[in-house]
């Protein structure tokens, strides 16, 4: 099983969660991040004093799934999220040791 | 004995005079509310933008319509067309608490657009827009109306502006969203609308409450004096409010399965609009129906406006100050009594027959077809010179950080 | 001559309703403050919620208000005990602007309860509610004493409202808490009692000084006419507020180690709530010493409320609108100096014995047993047919979301 | 034939304790401004502990106002310097409502300091400074000027306190934010100052309208009788506000290439500040002209105080109540039209020459002395005892959790 | 050693918390997430036009243990946080490669 | 590849931005979490009723880098942000099975 952090801009999401609908996902955790990449910060004015917001809003997107579905995406990710500019994003893949699901107390594949 | 009876009258003036400022102090503080209402019912990213907006209109506006508006409304009359003295200094031709209650609502007129055209249009063109109403569109329907022009020659009555202020406002808040298109993201494929939730609720129902408030010195206000119908004046103008958010509300309800909430406040504010024109020609009955009549001209009006028009307002300011505007002037065709205070002619209803309520309806056609193309002109104007809207960029990141580089809840993980 | 007495009559006539009318437009903003104060102390699942509670307890109250409780309130009595003309069209038996000051002061005692039963009650059975307190349960203890009926016969002195408004919307308050039960998650096991902190202590504290400013309505304006006089209440108000607010810091300070914004901010309202009855009765320093003992109430009251009688009322309503209603009213029958404004009988502090206490305590007594009566019975009705309370999951994942089908801050990231 | 006569005066003597008291009502509010723009202008973490600071100085200092302060500032004057009579109960030598509208002005001098010192001052210090402001400090100077002390025999002229309420208030401001030193990391290698940005632009933004709109109460209401007048007052409060907007929003447009939100909103109370000296003896253009450099004064002030002086004050309190306090009292003797209601000797530039400048140079001089001398001590006499400033652990965390245990946002994620 | 990622409705955070104090859990983390799973989505209402908030409200809580508690903590979960609906939360575990305490640079299992 | 999950107080992040920056982190992901660990948790007060504010505020900075700079990264950090406090922080580090750069769809080291 794979764990895959999607980390795109936020404008981005409703396509996203799209592309894993149609993938079939079987389930998702979005939460918000500050990033920082290739994509430089802008700069920002409070009562005269700049500032550097370095830290762009970015959203996180992970889910897991098995090894075949994870490749998959990735795919339909890249050429459906790709726009060739800077913060575009990433995708960050883990392997996972065991999914639980608590109601049923079943592991590994069978819980996704 | 002349003594006293110059005392007298001289108290009689003052206290009119007290009225008058009081109810312009109130009328001022609905610029809070226009604020309030605006930035909660829009996201999180643009929300120091639409303050600035509503800050800056409101003081480009005061001192465009002392320098010019006022005489161009007031003034002598040119055809009854538009005024012609007083300007630079109007307290050659009014005194100045008149001229500063007709400041506070000259700018009413000018701050309902934002809200329409919130989220995407650029600062630059915003403050030349807000200029150009407070000193053209605005003064020459005043000058009508109220300054004594042609219209109120006609026997056409709006006590406090269900047209003069808010359909002025309306007309140029629909022009001004129609020109600009939607934001991103609003409709989606086949032109289906999508929500745009805005980002708090609580600030938009306290901005709602603070309009109802300051709409006590609106439309009592509006008698520029002290008479005792100031308290009938009000009670038309509470109960309007309260059957507009009453029948938005079940309306809603029925429609959508759930009473809600957006248009709920808006209903109330639909009320508002409503009486506005015959708050002081209306019994207390009347003012219930016009309230619930506009609670439903909310409800089906935002629909209309999404799902027919596909324009996008994002904070209701076309069915709020439009459509209700225009209806509440026809309204007073229909339910005036002549006895009463604003002493007009009796409405359909009231056996007055269909000439008061032509002439209304010669007022909402003027009023709209002088302030539609003026607006229309200068919007399109605008667009081809400074440019109307941000670039798409500038829209999705938020206006904020690009047109003032600024954010406004630093603190806080605000969501894209 | 007599022409010049005639303008004067009408002068301070006019004066008379300009001075209602503005404090009724400062009580009416109080709608605000009960707006704000309550979705503050409570979650920002809720706050939608509560906002379309405050919006429409006044819209329908408004309405109702109107049609029926003006006439049971001040129509011709039956006995002393409730009025009996004057329905659907009250002009007839009262002037308009005293009509809006009368409805404004009943939104208020309406309002008061939706803080009590704030995060689980089901909105139509508040509507429900509502509307029965504006027909019914406010306007008849408004005509044992306002009215003219039995209650002021006695002697009962509660000049702006400690008993008739605060402590009827307290006891419906009370009851309706009770009935209903505490949130979930309030009482943890041996019913501890857990705290839930409200969304935004920014927008409470908002809301209390927008209550503290339509105050210096409710009391100075219940002289109903323009005297000098209502300097000396505004002074008693200001006073009592302020030394609330300083007790219950200085007392929560002492008590807790640390200074707590909530409850000195109920201090505040405590001590609002407690001076009304006497406002116009005591000395500055009979309102300090009022003041200083309800925000000792405030603090004691509310962890008597929670810690022994394990009643779960989130924004403390009962504290500040019942237990300060009932104190302040009996304080009259302990500070009242004859010769001021209010022209009671002495208190007992001033040498008037027990008897104005003794009055005091009846009206107490009898408001209390029909109020607690009638909302009791109200909410047993509602609670056994329409239901009262929300479900369990509904009331976890927040009354915005499953009553209204909407999100009150959508751009944040809202912890459960 | 005198019976009318005397009603006659009664009710024009009602009159101006009318309007006085509905401007002390509007000047009350303004403490819900102060609250709302302090708490905005910062961060979220300190929210609680801003919003108690403004609660309580307005709760202490009504009550101590009341005991001495009112009695040093209008009791028999000792050499012109403070008032000796009139302690504990001042209805003896004034008015209730007189001593009310006296209170909220106090109130206001106290609450400017807040924002100054926000973030990291203790609470008890506060408390204790706030005590000081009320009994001593700025009776003492309404003492010299509005209790007919030797500055107003100067000739003085500072109409609704520019001096006597901003500039005490800013210098105390000035001493307390110096000698407290800067928040944590306000400053970088070098001295180079970092922007520590306000949680909530939406709630600074509406704190200024509420400013705004209590400054009509500030200004015409320091007639303290129903005079005409009040209009012509409110519109020259009005036009500078609106200068003092558009000049500070298109001065930080040309200097940082982007119009910034806190700095406009500032610059409309930087217009306020600066006009309230003048307010009635200066013309409309004179009042737009003092706008302008009051915004002017705002962004380049602001600047200079951190860059140059590195001193840190949060909300701009020094920028606003000081800088325009001292440029509006100066203005006067540049604009004054001796005709005007304010009766004064015609200013520079009028043909006045130097004389009325010299005086309010004197003024400004002896208040600034005296204020931060005293606040001066004050907070070095504090800073040794009980300690000025909280720990650096607490700093960080947030007074709000160390000082009050409370949060003020428990439902959102908040950013350290 | 190995990483715990759960997933549960807000409302149960009190409860987890209990659990994991008591299997005297060294240290935790919990953060928002919006979740999407077996649970459905509801629709919401803005000014009469309808959406779908169809991520719902999720607490994340990351814990840091060995393999041994690890193995303890999933049961005490499945057994005491299981209500047999949807909805009732996942566990993710993932292998942990190194833990440092940054106080000391303590490394590895001395760390948690 | 590692990912370094480094949970520290607010205020240090600043410190820690510069260290990473110097370090010439590829990117960086911020976000919110609540934290517990040997620091202890304070104690709040609303309305008079004590609760725990058992969790702190904490800041979670994750990078992923090649394995030779997380190790540099790691003893920079814990040189330069111990304060030998409880409260300091800690770093979990987690093995990454790939990254993927959206906008061209290169993997592995080339994506960092
Ligand atoms: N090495 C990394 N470690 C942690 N987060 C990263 C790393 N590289 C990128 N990110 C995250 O991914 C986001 C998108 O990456 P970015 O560099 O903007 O994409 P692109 O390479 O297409 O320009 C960044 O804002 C950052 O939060
Ligand atoms: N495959 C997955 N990948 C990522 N997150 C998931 C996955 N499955 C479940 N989740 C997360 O866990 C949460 C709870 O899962 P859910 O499906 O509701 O539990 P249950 O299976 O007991 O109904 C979801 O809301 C989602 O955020
Ligand atoms: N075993 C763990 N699992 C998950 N998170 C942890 C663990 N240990 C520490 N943390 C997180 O790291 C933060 C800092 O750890 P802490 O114990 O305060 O550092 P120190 O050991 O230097 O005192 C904690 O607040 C917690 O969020």
């Amino acid at each position: 099983m794979k764990k895959l952090e999607i980390v795109i801009k936020p404008e981005r999401l409703e396509l996203l969660k799209a592309i894993l609908e149609e993938a079939d996902a079987t389930g998702v955790m979005i939460s918000n991040v500050m990033g920082y990449g290739n994509q430089k910060g802008i700069t920002a004015l409070y009562r005269g004093t700049r500032y550097t917001v370095n830290f762009l809003p970015k959203v996180k997107v992970t889910t897991i799934t098995d090894d075949l579905k994870a490749e998959k995406l990735i795919d339909q990710i890249c050429s459906q999220l790709a726009q060739g500019e800077a913060g575009d994003g990433k995708i960050f893949v883990t392997d996972i040791a065991d999914v639980i699901r608590i109601r049923t107390g079943e592991r590994g594949d069978k819980a996704l | 004995m002349e003594d006293l009876t110059m005392s007298v009258e001289t108290l009689a003036r003052n206290a009119d005079i007290l009225w008058t400022l009081i109810a312009a102090i109130l009328v001022f503080f609905m610029q809070a509310g226009f604020a309030m209402v605006e930035t909660g019912f829009t996201r999180a990213k643009n929300a120091g933008n639409i303050i600035m907006k509503n800050t800056m209109d409101f003081a480009v506006g005061s001192i465009l319509f002392l320098l010019v508006g006022y005489g161009i409304m007031f003034g002598d009359k040119f055809m009854g067309l538009f005024g012609t003295t007083g300007f630079i200094d109007p307290t050659t031709i009014g005194d100045s608490y008149f001229i500063f209650f007709q400041t506070v609502f000259a700018a009413t007129a000018a701050t309902i657009v934002s809200g329409a055209m919130a989220e995407r249009t650029k600062f630059k063109s915003y403050l030349i827009y807000s200029a150009v109403i407070s000193l053209i569109i605005y003064p020459v329907v005043g000058a009508w109306t109220w300054g004594g022009g042609w219209l109120s020659s006609l026997g056409f009555h709006d006590f406090a502006g269900s047209t003069v202020v808010h359909s002025v406002g309306g007309w140029s808040a629909l022009m001004g969203a129609k020109i600009l298109g939607p934001r991103i993201g609003k409709f989606g494929p086949n032109k289906r609308p999508n929500a745009i939730p805005g980002h708090s609720l609580t600030l938009g129902a306290l901005g709602v409450f603070i309009l109802w408030f300051g709409w006590f010195g609106f439309n009592p206000g509006s008698t520029v004096a002290l008479v005792p119908e100031i308290g009938d004046i009000a009670m038309t103008t509470n109960l309007a409010a309260a059957a507009g958010g009453c029948s938005a509300m079940f309306i809603s309800w029925f429609k959508f399965k759930k009473p809600d909430v957006g248009l709920t406040l808006n209903g109330v504010l639909g009320g508002l609009v409503a009486i506005t024109a015959g708050t002081a020609a209306v019994s207390n009955m009347g003012a219930i129906l016009i309230g619930l009549i506009a609670g439903f001209i909310i409800v089906f009006g935002a629909w209309i406006l999404e799902n027919i028009f596909h324009i996008d307002d994002p904070v209701g300011a076309v069915p709020v100050h439009l459509m209700n505007g225009v209806f509440g002037t026809l309204a007073v065709g229909l339910f005036a009594i002549p006895e009463n205070f604003g002493g007009t002619a009796a409405g359909l209803f009231y056996g007055g027959g269909l000439s008061l309520l032509g002439s209304q309806l010669i007022g909402v056609l003027s009023v709209g077809i002088w302030t539609s193309l003026t607006a229309g002109i200068l919007f399109l104007i605008l667009k081809k010179t400074v440019g109307l809207r941000v670039s798409p960029a500038e829209e999705l990141e938020g206006l904020d950080l690009r047109e003032h580089g600024s954010e406004s809840y630093p603190d806080f993980m605000v969501k894209g």
